[in-house]
């Protein structure tokens, strides 16, 4: 899960810029919110990917996790939309401009239960973004009622006993077709930013469902969504390192382990296994693979399943390069003489 | 369904009537009887006869009862009107009802297979052999059932006096030029004009005759003319959900975008995306509208209330958007293929807390177009959520309408700051009330410069779009808010007034009432009444209005709806003063008003005054 | 934050002040401080000393600032007051302000680590050593933070002269009668109290004295007020979705059903069940209203925007239904945490189409009890959709309030048929107004009849409820459903209506504005003004409203949003007639109002009259 | 498939009605509509198993599909909901009376995208319902545009070229918990009515995916959801027997190809493998075989998925035996004397 880029190492970034100008508000989620470490993951993303930060927009539905754009790139226009109504609104900006980076940022709740159909849909249409969710079982912002993902049987203070069996958001995108899907765990902040690097390289809808524990209301040691649950029972599944198109490939991988899967415009991402087994290329073996780990409660992360084959939204809908938003009127109004031609035959 | 109001007329010897009367044609859904009605529909209007021609269908696919109408008006009236002198009765299920609907003096056509006491003396029979021909010139009995309905055109074509090579040049426009269906539809015409010929005596005074009240006009339905300005406006997103009555909107934009705003490398300059319902199609196109697309949606009534969370969030972020309401009978899923105007209220007022909409509201085709690129300058100079109130009778019926105008303004895109602006600015607010008219500037995503970025959000902000749960920031900003919406009242079309000099009384309407309140005005004079007009173009309402009513003594209230909603919306507007001069005139049972009934109304509520 | 307004007054020499005013304390939230406050709260009120308990928080978790005000009003007034005489200042972000907006004449009692300039000769400074007591008494830094409230409990007990043993009573109460915590909290409150009469010299007039001004009242908020009021109207089923400030009704259920509600063999007399957003709310409890549950919801503005289409179904389909608007301020997500009323245009027209809803009005924890139970009642007895609009600031701030009365009237299920009605009649029409009073009969499913059962649909439809697009049938039912509605105006909550003899002016308000317009009318009438007051408790208005309009030369209505909603209500429901008599005197702010700011705008009103 | 009850045989049921008694209005559908050989086989099967009909109700979202429960069980009350929307207001229904049983017919427009979201939920809470989707592929009341289960690449007059993945219904109810999960085909009468009354039986959410031909827009020979299709694609992988509980096992199986499933109140499924492989109690397996016929475009139909072992939602909720609805004051409205409790522990 190294990252190649050398640009990690330096205190610039190809673009000379530092670190710190990839930050944007303080944080005012509690101390400790495994919201506020996937937020600086981003930044470090970002930052060692040397994205010029006019081209990336950052979204959110509404929730503690959704505040979590604030707090990054402060130079990317960002918006917070309605509660589970992000997809929609990155399916709409991401088309008007589908020049630009898109990284959502949502909740379990957010994209669980009020806007798990938008979710679905926009990972159908395959709208080119990097879709987060910081998942931590919970309602954080209206605290502490049950989410979606929360584990059946689990307790909580005010909400009693669950009764639902959980959704498990990574396979519902891959059944969804998506072609990155990811799982990772706030605690660990290397893995996040090595597959944040990669899926702004995705040429479509990149998931990461990653567990972000809630200090405040979620995080018991037998919650499947604490810290301490995390770090005990996080199970890899594979390690990766994504390449850039610049980069040499500097990583070497015993032969039969590793997989070299190329994105868009020649960068890579290289794939290694390490339970031995799971082949992330394979959609039946990721599904089966998330499947027995929910029925075992088992907490695997890893890059579960990837493919960059189906086309983008944008691609599918065939746009000229430019983007539309900014079209002049030139471009967006047809002749006058067409709409007499239009006329004429209504005549 | 009886679609006849009680008539106070009785049989009367006439004249012939030429040109003046209207047909109406009783079909089942999905029997394809669309073909022969829009080429009778399209033959009398190439005669330079002003028609119109509204279909009465239900929410069905096949086999429940459908009634066309095409009205002929030497006069250029175009609404629809309560009784047909001409029925034509293709359906067994609803021919009782149809026959007793027959304008006395008129004329009754029907299936031969359609038995029944038929023992009117007051208007003319004719039976149609619809069986026999098509039998004779279809051997596939599936398609026999479309054949039929050419029967009913030659007979009613030699009753007319129709030429068939009028009809002749229709099918050919309508099949665009292919030879084959043209020859095998007019086949069976001939063959029954031919019968009709033979066998039939005139007993009716309805004939048609050439004019030229229709040079220069052109023929549409309100939802193409709609797609076509926002072609024209120059849109460049469009998401939507299909719902009678706004799906052939988004339909026109499919089928006509390709050959308009394809470029040379065969890429498109506009995205149509089919969202997953309207919550999401709202979400899309405000999405887009924030990024700078200039971004539509249509749709009706039940996608309406599905987009009041996000009608609340463009108000308040401030986002470009264009919403096409074409209103169908609600509430609920109500009559989903009737007229109403019965969104007004809730369109204006869309989503919870503090906040007004501006809207729109074409009376035809002509203003759909011009409205379909004019919404988009008046939502990026206003940056905020457009609703265009159609209707299910402007956007799905066919309209004589003037040509088109090409857009006489370059688009208005608003204040938008670029790079450069942002050097020589050294920064914005993007929530600052620069020039005193209440809008903001806004930066757009990918302004390629470090002082561009802004965040937006659906809570309390400061100017600079900082999160904020300050009072003074909340008050300021909302008042900001109303402020821009007094520029836009001043700004948006005005209301269209024609005076009668002296008049006591004044009619305002809007949207579809429009051609019957024309109509209407013209009998109210017969009867010695002179009334003023003022339609209603735009909300929030123009200040004008208020003089309008200030000018009369009695003003009525015309609309389709059951709530009375302009008039509340009048009575709100003029801040409980004068008042009471305001009187409803409403209807609201899914059917386009009728010059008749506004007339009635009127007289009657005059009466007791 | 300021959370002033502009002062008018000046310091002066005052008298002791016993009972009479208001303390702040500003902290962090999710610091801890709300056993400290309610400890308070309480101790203050068993002295017999009306109180109130507001608390102004941020939407956030952890950190942001938080105000918590408590009014001591030896009078029994329990508004808010837009400065306080006692400010305790534990958060540094805002000391600054806090310090400015202390009402001359104050108390000023500060964490000693806070450093600023603080130069007012005009009130009294105290430093609270929290730091040093609660690192004293508490070995876990996370919990200093906690026990650091405990420090101002007992030095603003020492300068108000608390005894400290109301304290422990009032922790022991907080704490289930749990020792430890209470010894553990007691002894911090010591050491400070200790500490405050060691070091501190009263320079302020603030006491405390027993009353019995508080004899058999409660302490309670409004939203455990309306689940208790639902559990006693015999709710079955409540569906909802977590949003601030409605959350804590669905919560409250939760917690008191199982005690009440829990039959001898351990099983459920209701369901609750948390859906997956506001629309499948509205659905589940559509369903359930439809199926014969006593069914109830709870959420906020944006919940109301996604249920518009689900209400204007179950008004169509005339389904009961409950659903509790606990409003904020909108529009949009705007202040989470802030109240206002701004959703009562929107509520009452709410769904596209035509349709107005039932509405009551709440005005405090004692009726949302009752309104709790009744509007299960009003629902099955009109068979609609029933709003009960409570704000934030009833539903979460803590009230006096008079004891809760037992239902007087058993349950009103409605015109429900059963199988022997059913056999007696020989079948029903479901929308057949049998009774002349609009309201029709329904069945419910699982009715063990075989006429019982009807199909229940959005759409048009005939007396028997089968499909229909006649326009007869629909403009019938709209009619029937509009005379329901007139049914129903007359047998809702009426207005609470005082009459000032011979007062040229009305005030009308509703809702949590009511307490802050009793203390207005007080203080208008020490002015010299005689005013009326009419409290309007349920839409549609009643007749009686016009009466009263009529009865005063000018009617100011107050409210807090910043649309004048009700007066705009109040205008459409005088048609015109008198509508220049109606002033707004609306303020949108997010905060509660205040007798000064209505008794200054309408003095300021008057004097330019 | 055989029904085993003997009152399939003779011309009146158990409750000694005709089936004519279990019809209702006639359809306004297009002739030859799949949706409507659909309704015909609930009036079977509720004829065959002698439900009473006030005991049941019916309920459907909007679409033509949705109209289908106007055209069986005229006795039974009914609801036509708003578009996609009908599992919320089932589960308020069906809370209400959890006595009753339920049938929804719904849309593939109306399921799979409007509705999506609450499709899901509902299926997770387990609902005991008969959950009918008339799958055509298009929206049929709009007049033919593209759902969400319509093939990659399938034409329609106006609406062109399909570019999205169609969802699977039948995958995304197993995902979602559901225990009772099968696919089958208007045109196979006899299967439908066996699976809607094996579905009726059971005690918790029962998916039927039914292909049901749109004759008016999507009848095309290529196209999967068309008549023609479905005849020459139709690819059973069980066969199964629904005992009730009154009846004896009659039919024989070879041992291993058969397996029993108990579902409440002793009635049971016997399964028999029919592609010699699929064990339809193995929720694994369920969704591989569902994954790969999507991924090979193959119509597979059967009960794919059995397991009654998940509580209901009304179970899990713990209610009393009564339906909530008609119980009487007496017991909804507590004493005073536990009122004056409460207040005087506010005092
Ligand atoms: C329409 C609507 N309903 C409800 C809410 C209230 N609400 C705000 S955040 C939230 C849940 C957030 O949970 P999640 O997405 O898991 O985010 P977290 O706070 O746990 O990070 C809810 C219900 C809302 N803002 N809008
Ligand atoms: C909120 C809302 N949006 C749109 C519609 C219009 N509408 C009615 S049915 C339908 C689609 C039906 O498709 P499907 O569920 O597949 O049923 P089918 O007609 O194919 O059986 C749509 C979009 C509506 N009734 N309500
Ligand atoms: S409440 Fe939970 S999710 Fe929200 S900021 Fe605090 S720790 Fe994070
Ligand atoms: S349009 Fe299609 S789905 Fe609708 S009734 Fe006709 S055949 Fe059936
Ligand atoms: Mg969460
Ligand atoms: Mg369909």
């Amino acid at each position: 899960m190294t990252a190649a880029a050398p640009a990690a190492k330096s205190n610039v970034n190809i673009l000379g810029l530092t670190k710190a100008d990839y930050k944007a508000a303080p944080s005012t989620l509690c101390a400790g919110c495994g919201h506020n470490s996937i937020a600086d993951k981003v930044i470090d993303a970002t930052f060692e990917l040397g994205l010029k930060q006019h081209e990336v927009i950052k979204l959110s539905g509404i929730g503690c996790s959704s505040k979590s754009p604030a707090y990054f790139l402060g130079r990317s226009h960002g918006i917070n939309t309605l509660h589970g109504r992000m997809p929609s609104v990155a399916t709409g900006a991401l088309m008007a401009n589908h020049q630009l980076y898109g990284v959502g940022v949502s909740g379990d709740g957010d994209t669980g239960s009020i806007g798990f159909g938008q979710f679905k849909h926009m990972v159908r249409r395959n709208v080119r973004m990097v879709y987060i969710v910081e998942n931590n079982g919970v309602y954080g912002l209206t605290k502490g009622q049950f989410s979606a993902t929360a584990d059946v049987g689990q307790e909580l203070k005010h909400a009693g006993r669950n009764e639902l069996p959980p959704l498990d958001l990574c396979l519902e995108a891959i059944i969804a077709d998506c072609g990155f899907v990811a799982r990772s765990f706030a605690g660990d902040p290397k893995h996040v930013t090595a597959l944040i690097k990669a899926a702004f390289n995705f040429p479509g809808t990149a998931v990461l469902d990653i567990i972000s524990p809630c200090v405040t209301f979620n995080d018991k040691d037998d919650s499947t969504k604490s810290y301490a649950w995390g770090k005990s029972h996080d199970e890899r599944v594979n390690d990766f390192t994504f390449v850039m198109q610049q980069d040499e490939i500097t990583v070497e991988y015993e032969e039969g382990e590793t997989k070299a899967v190329e994105l868009h415009d020649g960068s890579q991402i290289m794939l290694r296994k390490l339970d031995g087994k799971h082949d992330p290329t394979n959609r039946a073996a990721a599904i089966t693979l998330l499947d027995e780990a929910r029925e075992k409660q088992q907490f695997i992360t890893g890059l579960i399943y990837l493919n960059p084959a189906r086309a983008s939204l944008a691609t599918a809908a065939n746009l000229i390069d430019s983007p539309l938003a900014w079209l002049p009127e030139s471009r967006t109004r047809p002749s006058r003489e067409s709409l007499d031609k239009i006329v004429a035959s209504l005549k | 369904m009886a679609l006849s109001e009680v008539a106070g007329s009785q049989q009367t010897e006439r004249d012939p009537v030429v040109n003046n009367f209207s047909i109406m044609v009783a079909t089942k859904n999905g029997s394809g009887s669309q073909t022969a009605n829009t080429a009778l529909l399209r033959a009398l209007f190439k005669m330079g006869i002003p028609v119109t021609g509204k279909n009465l269908f239900p929410s069905n696919i096949q086999g429940l009862p459908t009634w066309y109408t095409i009205r002929l008006s030497a006069d250029g009236f175009a609404a629809r009107r309560p009784r047909s002198e001409i029925v034509i009765a293709m359906n067994p299920a609803t021919a009782i009802e149809d026959y007793a609907g027959v304008e006395p003096g008129g004329a009754f056509l029907y299936a031969d297979d359609i038995k029944m006491p038929m023992d009117r003396t007051d208007i003319a029979h004719y039976a149609i052999p619809a069986k026999a021909i098509s039998i004779k010139h279809e051997k596939d009995p599936k398609l026999r059932g479309y054949v039929a309905n050419m029967v009913y055109v030659g007979a009613l074509a030699h009753l007319l006096g129709l030429q068939l090579e009028e009809l002749e040049s229709a099918l050919m426009y309508h099949f665009k030029g292919k030879r084959k269906p043209v020859d095998l539809n007019m086949a069976v015409i001939r063959a029954s004009a031919e019968h009709a010929a033979a066998n039939y005596k005139k007993h009716d005074p309805f004939t048609v005759e050439r004019m030229n009240k229709t040079d220069g006009m052109l023929m549409i339905d309100g939802n193409t003319a709609a797609a076509l300005g926002a072609i024209y406006g120059g849109f460049t997103f469009c998401a939507w959900y299909p719902i009678t009555p706004a799906t052939s909107m988004p339909e026109a934009l499919i089928s006509f975008s390709p050959g308009l705003r394809t470029e040379a490398d065969g890429k498109r300059t506009y995205a149509i995306v089919q969202a997953e319902d309207e919550l999401a199609a709202l979400g899309m196109v405000i999405g887009a509208g924030w990024a700078g697309a200039r971004s539509v949606t249509s749709t009706s009534g039940p996608g309406i209330s599905l987009m009041a969370e996000f009608a609340g969030y463009g108000y308040f972020a401030e986002i470009p958007a264009v919403i096409w309401d074409v209103q169908r009978m609600g509430p609920s899923t109500g009559l989903p293929t009737r007229v109403s105007q019965g969104d007004v209220l809730k369109t204006y007022f869309l989503g919870h807390g503090d906040s007004r909409h501006i809207c729109l509201i074409p009376c035809d085709p002509y203003e759909c177009f011009e409205f379909g690129w004019k919404s988009f300058d008046v939502a990026e100079r206003f940056q905020t959520p457009v609703f265009v109130l159609s209707d299910l009778d402007i956007g799905m019926n066919q309209w004589m309408s003037k040509p088109f105008d090409y857009p006489d303004l370059p688009q208005d895109r608003g204040k938008v700051l670029g790079a450069e602006a942002l050097d020589r600015l050294g920064g914005f607010a993007r929530y600052k009330d620069v020039d005193g008219d209440g809008i903001p500037y806004r930066t757009l995503p990918g302004t390629p410069h470090p002082l561009a970025a802004y965040f937006t959000r659906g809570t309390g902000h400061t100017e600079k779009a900082t999160l904020s749960e300050r009072p003074a920031d909340w008050t300021g900003n909302l008042d900001r808010i109303r402020a821009k919406f007094e520029t836009a009242r001043a700004e948006l079309p005005q209301p269209i007034v024609s005076l009668a000099d002296g008049a006591e009384v004044g009619l305002i309407a809007y949207g579809s009432a429009h051609p019957a309140i024309e109509e209407a005005l013209s009998r109210l004079e017969q009867t010695g009444l002179k009334a003023s007009y003022l339609r209603v173009r735009a909300l929030p309402l123009a200040e004008s209005i208020k003089d309008f009513v200030a000018a009369h003594k009695r003003v009525y209230v015309v609309e389709m709806n059951d709530d009375a909603q302009m008039l509340q919306l009048l009575r709100l507007h003029l801040s409980g003063v004068e008042g009471d001069k305001l009187r409803a005139a409403n209807l609201c049972d899914g059917l386009p008003l009728t010059a008749r009934w506004i007339t009635e109304t009127i007289l009657s509520k005059e009466a007791s005054q």
